[in-house]
């Protein structure tokens, strides 16, 4: 057993000793804080996976602003209880629901033994599309380019969970502002670190978008990295949540399936089809599309973790 | 000139490993939260600190695209 | 040299899991944060290691992505971790 | 036993948890913690796919591991969706359950003063 | 680049099927950056713009007789994504836009955005919500790849939890919670499968699975979880729970679309699975649990649906039995057998009528509630002489529920019938009788009352032209009865190419 084999097994058994204790604590804030920890793990098996965009998405979304909609959500639940108070589960609940549990994992992992050799792939053919796009990240092309229209539609997706979290709200709040996200004044610990974290942070989100196209990183990782600092000034009070009335703001969170949609649109008569890129002008036409699209995430990923309208719109 | 990198790397590595230890020590064996976080901060900027300074000789040899 | 790369890789893993005990124990909020604020840190060290040692490539930006959501989770969680602190906001009359 | 073979068993064990989670939880925002242990139990199933489809100079198949971002931005959206409800029913009922029959609190009580 | 086989090629006609999933995208985007009232203005223009294309759409497929394809950036599959549209994505496509477009025009009276405000919550949330739930089941009914399946899923989840809980009360919050657990739990389930038969077969191509489908221990767990999954979303007996409070409690409008066509849209996604995908597994045992899931919602369902006290209730757990008459598909119209066309005919035909009448009887019964101020069955002494053409368009959809002639439900009920006779599959056919049996009863339970003498004082008389658009939906649920041969041949149109494979 080499080096390599000891550290994947320990990693491992860490991961998997981490959610069960997201499962099992008996403190909601407890299981969330596994959960973080769980997720920060993670990223190391997708670098163990040779999948840094994943890693980077992991980390960013599953992990990060995941465990800050949770932990928040979390603090808000606690105090008036009602959260603990609910029955225990069945005695035919607590048999049936480990056997299943067991039984669906067992096939899972025959089957991922099983798995027919030699392996599948259409890493060639990613290649070979490669030169057409311009891009150097074979990730970043599957996305944008490949498989252009999941993406596109991934994006309303997310338009629409704004609009259901957002008609959650009573409706004497329509039209005004989410509640604040932090506390009710700034600290100077805050102040402080949104003046050292903030700057930089926008630079790396920047950075990721740039490098994206040939390295790891790109539209989501971007996005979700500007969508961390910006809710960092808004834990610290430095800005509030707009209104969900903001024209800006609307415009901000269709941006990115907008424009895609537009370029897709145009497809037929630029490049012969519906989402086809023009021969020799793609790269720039991707980068122009991510663009907005880092926008839209960076703008749509606060508004989802800072929830339903809860102010009354100003007069 | 390589060996030298290597037994750089291979010091400022374990000096940082070492950090992580008697950060975790710390955080473990300290008595109340103030302690604790003053031993987290050192394994945190320290270790890490000195990992990547180990593993800055290597940067180059990673293959670039 | 990679071995001595993982070698040192699955030391910090271990020591920062064994700081996990902390999330476990508590006894407050504040001390499960600190414990994953030292997972967040050991992890991006043995990410680099790790990488560093299997020629993953372009990882230094994972461990910068990494790095700032590290500060960025600590922030939220202490905003919200705190029990005495001001009552969650209801919402207003409108 | 390869790396990528090991992340698939802690996939399938990943999808075993959670979704033991999900049935003997009650509480909704467990549920919701469970269900991301399903989703990166499989996401890591896309993982190991990926990583034995390297070919072509990628240590990778891209495909699949372009398939994981965007279901990790969706499961991220779906709980946002989740914690929204979970929230809103606090709010009405003072109780979150999924019990249809739970005794509803009069609403408007303390939810409309700051 | 790379060759493309046959079954592969682009037909003329194929962009139609990209401009039927855009115009929605297309002004769901629309209506939220505008706001206010012009979401109901895009809605509602919307509507003969996408019934037009899915016309536009099926007369292609009539015309050729063959499927249409398009492969979306150019790039033929497996790297790229096809849609095609065969026979019944065509007929599922008219349905779906005549119930929405008459679900929309039924809702204006509800959410019209108030006099004095420029924006108001549940309106805005519902045009654009009705919208998602459209652009979502077009991909379901044109989608070639199982992934972009899996995010069509995903968006009706989305579209489809919050028109649940528009009005804000606690039950409605409850119901959709319910429901969304259940549609997650439904969605990552299929996203595991979807993983398990990419590791196997290196596309996630219908087209292209079908013919590389050998049966391999990955694909029978793979079909086994995805199937979980989407009958947690079609809540088919015993992942039902949460389709009764969630269908009974949403706004009429909602529960018209969501009860007439949002489960069909997993349940779509199901049938692509087992017929196209699937088909050259051996054996019949899974169709064989289908089948038995099925029976068993039938009579629970039924049983239910006649202890109700509450119409929007009753009308839910009906359509708990009526989904499980839709799963005697897969034992009834699978294999190489002579009655699968009946098998295949009446699986559809109980689709498309369910569709209609059922959006149609939750439309009445909206109507009924308003003018009612609630909707208690047992107080509707007299109510069938105040509201006689609501009633008449509950009895119209209970003719078809029940399966009497003539209607689509007859048909569709007669067609599966001769198909288990001549299979020699009896049970079917006696589940099938007592469902028709105690659909009887709870029509009768809902009519008997209304008929009675009795004093009754309405709030308002219902608005004469809502009832004309539920009396519209049930007339075609009962013309469907009336269905020509020809019409049968449609639906079998893309279907032989994929069973004739070796």
């Amino acid at each position: 057993m080499s080096i390599l084999q000891v550290l994947d097994l320990g990693l491992a058994i860490l991961v998997l000793a981490v959610a069960g204790w997201t499962i099992a604590a008996r403190e909601l804030f407890a299981s969330v804080v596994g959960y973080v920890a769980y997720g920060l793990l993670l990223s190391i098996v997708w670098i163990r996976l040779y999948a840094p965009d994943v890693a980077l998405t992991e980390a960013a979304i599953g992990s990060g602003v995941t465990g800050v909609l949770l932990v928040t959500t979390g603090a808000r639940l606690r105090g008036a209880g009602g959260v603990e108070a609910n029955r225990p589960p069945g005695i035919s609940l607590r048999f049936l629901a480990p056997g299943l549990a067991v039984l669906v994992a067992a096939a899972l992992a025959a089957v991922v033994l099983l798995l027919p050799e030699p392996p599948t792939t259409l890493a060639p053919e990613a290649r070979e599309g490669l030169a057409a796009t311009g891009l150097g990240n074979p990730v970043t092309a599957v996305l944008i380019a490949y498989r252009s229209f999941d993406t596109m539609l991934e994006k309303v997706v997310l338009v629409l969970a704004v609009v259901g979290v957002w008609s959650l709200a009573p409706d004497r709040f329509w039209g005004g502002a989410p509640a604040p996200l932090g506390r009710a004044r700034p600290e100077g610990a805050l102040l402080f670190l949104d003046q050292a974290l903030v700057p930089l942070g926008i630079l790396v989100g920047i950075h990721l978008f740039w490098v994206g196209a040939d390295e790891p990183g790109g539209a989501f990782q971007a996005g979700a990295i500007l969508a961390a600092m910006w809710m960092i000034v808004m834990i610290s009070r430095l800005t509030e949540p707009p209104r969900v009335g903001a024209r800006w703001l609307r415009l901000a969170l269709i941006a990115g399936p907008a424009v895609f949609l537009a370029v897709g649109l145009a497809g037929p008569g630029m490049a012969g089809g519906f989402f086809a890129y023009p021969a020799g002008f793609a790269k720039p036409i991707i980068l122009f599309i991510e663009a907005f699209m880092v926008l839209s995430i960076a703008v749509t990923l606060p508004m989802l973790v800072a929830g339903p309208p809860r102010r009354s719109p100003e007069p | 000139m390589s060996l030298a990198l290597d037994l750089f790397s291979l010091i400022a590595i374990s000096a940082g490993a070492f950090f992580f230890f008697a950060g975790t020590v710390g955080l473990l064996r300290f008595p109340d939260s103030l302690t604790r976080l003053h031993a987290l901060t050192k394994a945190d900027n320290l270790g890490v600190g000195l990992i990547v300074l180990g593993l800055l000789p290597r940067a180059g040899s990673l293959p670039m695209r | 040299m990679n071995d001595v790369l993982l070698v040192a890789a699955g030391f910090i893993l271990l020591t920062v899991a064994a700081g996990l005990v902390r999330v476990l124990r508590g006894p407050g909020d504040f001390d499960r944060m600190m414990a994953v604020q030292l997972l967040g840190a050991g992890g991006i060290a043995s990410l680099l290691l790790i990488a560093s040692a299997t020629s993953v490539a372009g990882v230094e930006d994972v461990a910068l992505g990494l790095a700032l959501l590290a500060a960025f989770a600590s922030v939220a969680l202490v905003n919200s971790a705190e029990t005495d602190g001001p009552e969650p906001f209801e919402g207003e009359d409108g | 036993m390869s790396a990528s073979t090991l992340a698939g068993l802690v996939g399938a064990a990943l999808v075993g948890l959670g979704l033991y989670g999900l049935i003997v939880n009650p509480q909704p925002l467990r549920k919701i913690l469970a269900f991301n242990l399903i989703g990166s139990g499989a996401f890591l199933v896309f993982g190991i796919v990926a990583r034995r489809g390297a070919a072509a100079g990628f240590p990778f198949d891209p495909v699949p591991q372009a398939m994981v971002i965007t279901g990790i931005v969706v499961a991220f959206a779906a709980s946002a969706l989740a914690v929204a409800l979970i929230l809103r029913l606090r709010e009405e009922t003072g109780n979150v359950s999924l019990d249809s029959d739970a005794p509803a609190k009069p609403p408007g009580d303390g939810a409309g003063a700051s | 680049m790379i060759e493309t086989p046959p079954a592969l090629a682009v037909t003329a006609g194929g962009s139609l099927l990209m401009l039927a999933i855009l115009a929605p995208v297309a002004a769901i985007l629309l209506s939220f950056a505008l706001g206010g009232r012009f979401a109901e203005r895009v809605a509602l223009g919307l509507t003969p713009i996408g019934l037009a294309i899915a016309i536009a759409i099926a007369v292609c497929v009539w015309r050729s007789g063959a499927p249409l394809v398009y492969n979306v950036a150019g790039l033929p599959p497996p790297l790229g994504i096809a849609l095609r549209a065969d026979g019944i994505s065509c007929v599922m496509l008219v349905t779906a836009a005549l119930v929405i477009a008459a679900a929309a025009f039924y809702a204006r009276a509800n959410f019209a955005t108030p006099e004095g405000v420029t924006e108001a919550r549940a309106p805005l949330a519902f045009w654009i919500l009705i919208q998602a739930v459209w652009a979502a089941l077009t991909i379901l009914f044109v989608g070639g790849d199982l992934f972009n399946l899996y995010v069509a899923l995903e968006l009706l989840t989305f579209a489809a939890v919050p028109l649940v809980c528009l009005s804000g009360k606690p039950e409605t919050l409850v119901a959709a919670l319910r429901y969304l657990m259940f549609a997650l739990f439904g969605s990552v389930f299929y996203l595991l499968g979807a993983a398990l038969i990419y590791g196997a077969y290196g596309t996630l191509d219908i087209v292209l699975l079908a013919e590389r489908m050998r049966p391999l221990p990955a694909v029978w767990l793979a079909a086994g979880l995805m199937t979980a999954g989407l009958l947690a979303k079609t809540a088919l007996f015993p992942l039902h729970l949460w389709l009764p409070p969630a269908h009974a409690n949403a706004p009429a409008a909602a529960s018209a679309v969501l009860s007439g066509l949002v489960v069909k849209g997993s349940f779509f996604v199901t049938i692509r699975l087992w017929f196209t995908v699937l088909p050259s597994l051996p054996g019949g045992a899974a169709e064989a649990v289908l089948g038995t899931l099925g029976s068993a919602a039938i009579l629970f369902g039924s049983v239910l649906a006649l202890r109700q006290e509450r119409l929007k209730l009753l009308i839910a757990y009906s359509t708990l039995a009526q989904i499980g008459y839709l799963f005697l598909i897969f034992p009834l119209a699978s294999g190489a057998h002579p009655w699968i066309a009946d098998g295949w005919s009446g699986g559809m035909m109980q689709t498309l009528s369910h569709a209609f009448a059922k959006a149609a009887m939750f439309m009445s019964a909206g109507l009924l509630a308003e003018s009612l101020g609630h909707d208690r069955i047992a107080e509707f002494a007299g109510a069938g002489r105040a509201m006689p053409a609501t009633f008449f368009v509950l009895g119209l959809g209970g003719l078809s529920l029940m399966g009497l002639p003539p209607s689509g439900g007859f048909a569709a009920k007669w067609l599966l019938l001769r198909a288990s006779v001549a299979a020699d599959q009896w049970p079917w056919a006696i589940v099938m009788l007592a469902g028709g049996l105690l659909a009887a009863g709870y029509v009768y339970r809902i009519l008997a009352p209304a008929l009675s003498a009795g004093a009754i004082v309405l709030k308002a008389p219902p608005q004469r032209r809502r009832e004309a658009i539920a009396l519209a939906l049930a007339i075609v649920a009962v013309a469907l009865g009336f269905a020509p041969p020809s019409f049968f041949d449609f639906l079998q149109i893309g279907r032989a190419a994929t069973t004739a494979l070796p």
